[in-house]
């Protein structure tokens, strides 16, 4: 089983999650993260200090599916639907996941997601 | 104008212990803390109300926006503002509308200078309060994607080309043209509600939607501030009705009461609208509510019963319900924080039904056909009048404002990134909490 | 009643400027000022001080039952409260407890009609007020499991069964049961504070303790919004037990130095006997003993003096902090907000030590019999009666109303999955804050 | 001294209606409302302001440290500071300083006595409520690293060795030294302002700066709040402003009117300067503004006319911001929240400018070269004086105070580990905010 | 050494911590996240518009255990502790992770867990 | 490619930042997160009743490197970057990541780092 892992800009939340429903995936998991990289981050004011805001407001989402073949499209997906072509629109990361609980059901791997 | 007729009113109502040209310390009170609970409604009242129902990016620009339109405000009004609101004006045709420029800076204006039974510069600072928030209330229409230097700009030409003329037509005494024909509104139902409402819809058409509505949840940042902001706003709005009897007497007494009563009614009204309507009553609702009754009754405050203030506030709070809930959606304006909806709407109702409820009393009643002939038709038509006429020059005059604003900052709406990132970050580089 | 008290006095005190049937602008001016002041305690204060201590995703509703309180009890007020309190019955035996519904709907009371030197509309309002709140504070006690729509019922039964009578008894004027007794109670220790907080507790046993409670730590939103409620409360206070002087004289000066000085003495108090038993002085605290302070002076406050204040305020914390911090551990209710541990236990201790701390002065005295004969003892057990009477009064009554109410609403108590997900998502739809 | 003053005036002033040892209702319900007014301002307004502007670790112990300085001060004032300030000394050497023990716990004091037209007992009370405010301004500056018993024993301290001494020089009436030699401060420019700000800067100096001063970001937790409370001040300067003039009179019009022009001058102001120099108007900057037009029109509300507001407002907001933008970076002391560059500089600014902005009427000045010969020169020179003697007093008084308070509890500083976690969480055992 | 994720209902985070401690497992992370699932969001109004919350508000833990023994206790004691038997339960996740380093002391791997 | 997972303490996070971009590392994610461990938290007071907060706010730093070289210096500059030498401090977790996308360019693996 694999484990995505994208970074991606928080406004493209809905229409990543839209996406990835309408090609079935029906679980996933998201966070509020700060990221740093090449975007450059808006500068804020107090009492006339200018300081940079460096670590920028980025959304995690997690999603673990069964196969490589649900992975890339998965992948290809949240690619497709978070992309604005400027620079901060994020990462994807691939990973494996040796097994999987259903808390609810006992079920486990494959049956449980 | 509001001014005499405080005076003219000791001649009826013997109960009342002032004499004319003497400083009555009890008036004086009244009017001074009145004063102070008014300025509280904008900087602290609305900037709550607005500022807790917009998205979270956008404020502390949706503060500042109320905040720094009254700053701007007041001092245009003592530069200009009362002048051509209460000034005299030598021509009879000009009187009509447009008071003239004898008391620029309050020139001719001494501190000892008395109006009525209290001192003139309190009612001049009173009155100041009254123009800052009325341009206030525009803003809540535009939030969320209005540059802050054209907002500025706005707030200096419409206090000096909207707010002071209709002020004039309206309290500006004998030679005023509504005041002549006798238009009944206590403290500024079509002054301030309507005009302040109306504003809002004509810049929020002219500038536009903001992008994404109205597909796109916009979520409020935080209900709490906006039930703070309407109590706040509860609480100062005894001085915006109270003092608009000009004195601590027994109609500034029916005014606390009227204004209690309406209130009250139309949060429960629009709390039971929202029960079973959405099977859930919501605290912004019942805020809502609140704001919609203490608009509704203002026009009347001072003139209706028991009765009145109840059906008053009830039925202006259905139609504000009506027009936040359906009409915004029917027509596709983006009113953002329906200044529109509760303003216009339940001013626009309190405007017109102070003609039916206003109990015939000469006692109370202001020059018009109801106490000259008890005729409440003809006082409606006068009411029917004064809302056109005051309607109209807002309209007209907020679009010239609204271009001549734009063309002077380089457009009104900020870039699309700024919207996209809030306001806050973009514009003022701050943010509206640090954990 | 209080009312006719403020007349007698100004016999003995020449001082005062008043003559009776004629309004005073002074006079006036406070008592809309008062009026604001004590409207502000409860959708601003006490809707902030509750809000503020509830956990998260409870607080609008906090707010919600606190604001729609308000409004609620207001209308009730003027539909029949008022008048069951204030009314005055034909029968000599009924009027020991009830005015009768001569003053429905407020009929009868004209705007020019004045109660002593001010409007009559005016004492009408600023009585509502306290209506409103008492029944408010009440909510504190079941925070977080009742549901809305019984809580505005309960709303309604309870201001015209338990509020109205027990003001009539208290303050109801000749005739009135414990008025004639001769009980000392300035502004609302037993009306207001006992009431509301005794109500607050039976309420609490009755619907059962929060699900977890108290093994679940059950941590506030904010205490920064609890100490913005404690101190709106305050500023809010001093029209609450100065407008209880029914003017601007030397008796509501006296009521403003003794509120703020035993305020302060009981918020030091409560901040030292933390610092000293668990090492920590805590912001809540603070403004626990800031309103446990406010609540015992409130009896009291304009019949003491500044050694009396000072006692008064001590001691009023000091029980309060063992009403909270013990009492509701050893009985294990669930007192959630503590408005029986504040409010009833700082309101009792006011009303009895008022007998003792009473400055045996004929023109702040109210009759009874420590005026007339100088009989601190006996003083003491009318107000021991007093405090009885109420007491069973508010037991009772709010024994049924609480059964009335569930049986009219299916269950006073939400689900199990509302209570968990809490109010705010399941009744209202709204959550306290959207980033 | 200002209450005798209040006397005098009615002699000039036939519009007066006051007399002599009567009470009016008017000036007695003025007076009361700008008590609570000004009680307002520090447990919510200055609270919220500095609350908003701390680091979220630091912001419940800011707000105790407000709200503790409060109920603290008021009790030392009640208790002999009173007595230091506005008693009578037997020897008239000592009497220029210190007005004696005479009135400790308010003893001698009859709630029937008056102070001209109202209660004694309010007069107390007000200016309790300003011996409060100032020793609060103070903790602005060492916020985020001061032991909270340090601060506690430093109001003790302060309230009795600075303030009461400060106030009974400036307004202690006859014999006391600046008021004897005509130094003008309406409302407590010197008093207040300057005295609480510098002792901020003192205190903030010998504390030291905290720690990653002034290398890391320190941002502030809501601005927001900080604006409420600025809004909120604002609101309650009426009562500090207005309540100053001693009575609801054309003075206290006159102070309305020319707090709240420059206030708005001043916040425009500030708006501007940022907008010109960063490219960035903030909320703070248009929040700092309204502040530092409050406390500069201080000492001269009821002294200058229109044009002086603007030009005390405006230059006020000039200084304040160079004192906030740059004069802490030039000197590199850490005074946290600006209570020095704002108060103390403000201050200054306004009690220097009262010489000359003053009109020269009989009817409105105090004592002094200004009022006895037109000599504004000489009114400079005095102003220069008092100036100079209140900053040397509290200076010293300061820095001996510091080091008592210091000895008494062990060293005035927090640990290392309680400034990195923050004192809510070390000292008070709370947290801002509960998901 | 094995990474546990799992994904729970915000008010089991004391029982399942509690189980963990009891079970001799005493360091652990968590954060807040918000899932997306079967489960059925409630629905929120604003101005009479009712909207879906879609995603809800779970708990994230993450345990890093020295080997599969450990793991498996792990996942057992979670699931349990976890378990209402309603839609929404969360999910277990089991990863590889190949080396760990306690900052305090320099020990590596097992020997820093 | 692998992903380094520090758990620091929060005032650290400037450091520690500040250390890897001097390396040359300059793409990273963190997140708030809540740890359990060792290091004992402080205590709140509520009406008198003091009760121990368990979960000690922490930050998580995320970062995914192209090599294993990389893995090693990004873990001995966190690791001394975030050292107070005091309980607490955290932990390091190295993993394997098996592809990586940059959503703006579809740059893959290596060179979307
Ligand atoms: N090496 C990395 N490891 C972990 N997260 C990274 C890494 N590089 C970038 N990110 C995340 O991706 C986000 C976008 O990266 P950035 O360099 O700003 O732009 P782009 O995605 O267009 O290359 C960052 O804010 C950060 O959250
Ligand atoms: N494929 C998945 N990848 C990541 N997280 C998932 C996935 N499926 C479910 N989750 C997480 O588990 C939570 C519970 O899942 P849900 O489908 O609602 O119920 P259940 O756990 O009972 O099957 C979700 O809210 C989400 O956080
Ligand atoms: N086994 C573990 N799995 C995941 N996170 C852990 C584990 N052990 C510790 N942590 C994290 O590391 C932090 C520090 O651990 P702690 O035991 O308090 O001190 P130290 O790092 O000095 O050993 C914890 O707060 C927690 O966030």
């Amino acid at each position: 089983m694999k484990k995505i892992e994208a970074i991606i800009k928080p406004f493209k939340l809905e229409d990543v999650k839209d996406a990835l429903v309408e090609a079935g995936i029906e679980g996933m998991t998201v966070s509020e993260v700060k990221g740093y990289g090449r975007q450059q981050g808006h500068s804020e004011l107090y009492r006339g200090a200018e300081y940079v805001v460096e670590f920028i407001p980025k959304i995690k989402i997690e999603i673990v599916v069964s196969n490589d073949e649900f992975a890339d499209t998965a992948v290809k997906i949240i690619g497709e639907a978070a992309k604005t072509g400027k620079i901060g629109d994020g990462k994807i990361f691939v990973s494996t996941i040796e097994s999987v609980l259903r808390i609810r059901t006992d079920e486990t791997d494959t049956d449980a997601l | 104008m509001k001014l005499k007729l405080s005076v003219l009113m000791a001649l009826f109502l013997p109960i009342f212990a002032f004499a004319e040209d003497k400083l009555d310390s009890g008036d004086t009170a009244w009017m001074m803390i009145s004063t102070a609970l008014v300025l509280l409604m904008t900087p602290a009242g609305l900037a709550l109300f607005y500022g807790g129902m917009t998205r979270s990016k956008n404020v502390l620009n949706t503060y500042a926006m109320v905040m720094g339109a009254f700053v701007v405000a007041f001092l245009v009004w003592i530069i200009a503002g009362y002048s051509i609101a209460f000034g005299t004006n030598e021509s009879a045709m000009l009187q009509n509308v447009f008071g003239g420029f004898g008391n620029v800076m309050l020139d001719g204006i001494k501190w000892t200078d008395l109006s009525g039974t209290y001192p003139m510069f309190v009612f001049i600072a009173f009155q100041g309060t009254f123009a800052a928030i009325t341009v206030a209330i525009a803003s809540g229409s535009v939030i969320g994607r209005m540059k802050f230097s054209t907002w500025m700009v706005i707030v200096v030409l419409w206090g000096l080309l909207v707010y002071a003329p209709i002020t004039h037509m309206v309290w500006g005494g004998e030679g005023a043209y509504l005041f002549d024909a006798g238009a009944l509104d206590f403290a500024g139902g079509t002054v301030v509600h309507m005009n302040g409402g109306l504003a809002g819809l004509v810049l929020a058409i002219l500038i536009g939607r903001r992008s994404g509505y109205p597909k796109t949840a916009m979520k409020p940042y935080s209900i709490l501030f906006t039930a703070v902001g309407a109590a706040l706003l509860w609480f100062g709005w005894y001085g915006f009705n109270g003092g608009s009897a000009f004195g601590a007497n027994a109609i500034a007494g029916l005014a606390v009461m009227t204004t209690t009563i309406a209130t009250s009614a139309a949060a429960v009204t629009w709390m039971l609208l929202e029960w079973f309507i959405f099977k859930k009553p919501t605290l912004l609702g019942i805020a809502s509510g609140i704001i919609a009754g203490l608009v509704a009754i203002t026009p009347a405050a001072g003139f209706v019963g028991v009765g009145g203030a109840f059906a008053i506030g009830i039925v202006g709070s259905v139609i504000a319900f009506f027009g936040v809930i359906k009409l915004k959606k029917i027509f596709g304006y983006d009113d953002s924080l329906d200044a529109f909806g509760i303003h216009f709407l339940a001013g626009l109702w309190g405007a017109l039904a102070t003609a039916f409820f206003a109990l015939n009393d000469q006692a109370l009643l202001w020059d018009g056909p109801l106490k000259e002939s008890g005729d409440r038709m003809g006082q409606f038509m006068v009411q029917l009048e004064s809302v056109a006429i005051v309607g109209t020059w807002t309209l007209v005059g907020t679009v010239i404002v609204y271009y001549i604003a734009s063309a002077l900052t380089g457009g009104a709406r900020v870039d699309e990134e700024t919207e996209h990132n809030g306001l806050d970050e973009n514009i003022h580089g701050e943010t509206v909490t640090n954990a």
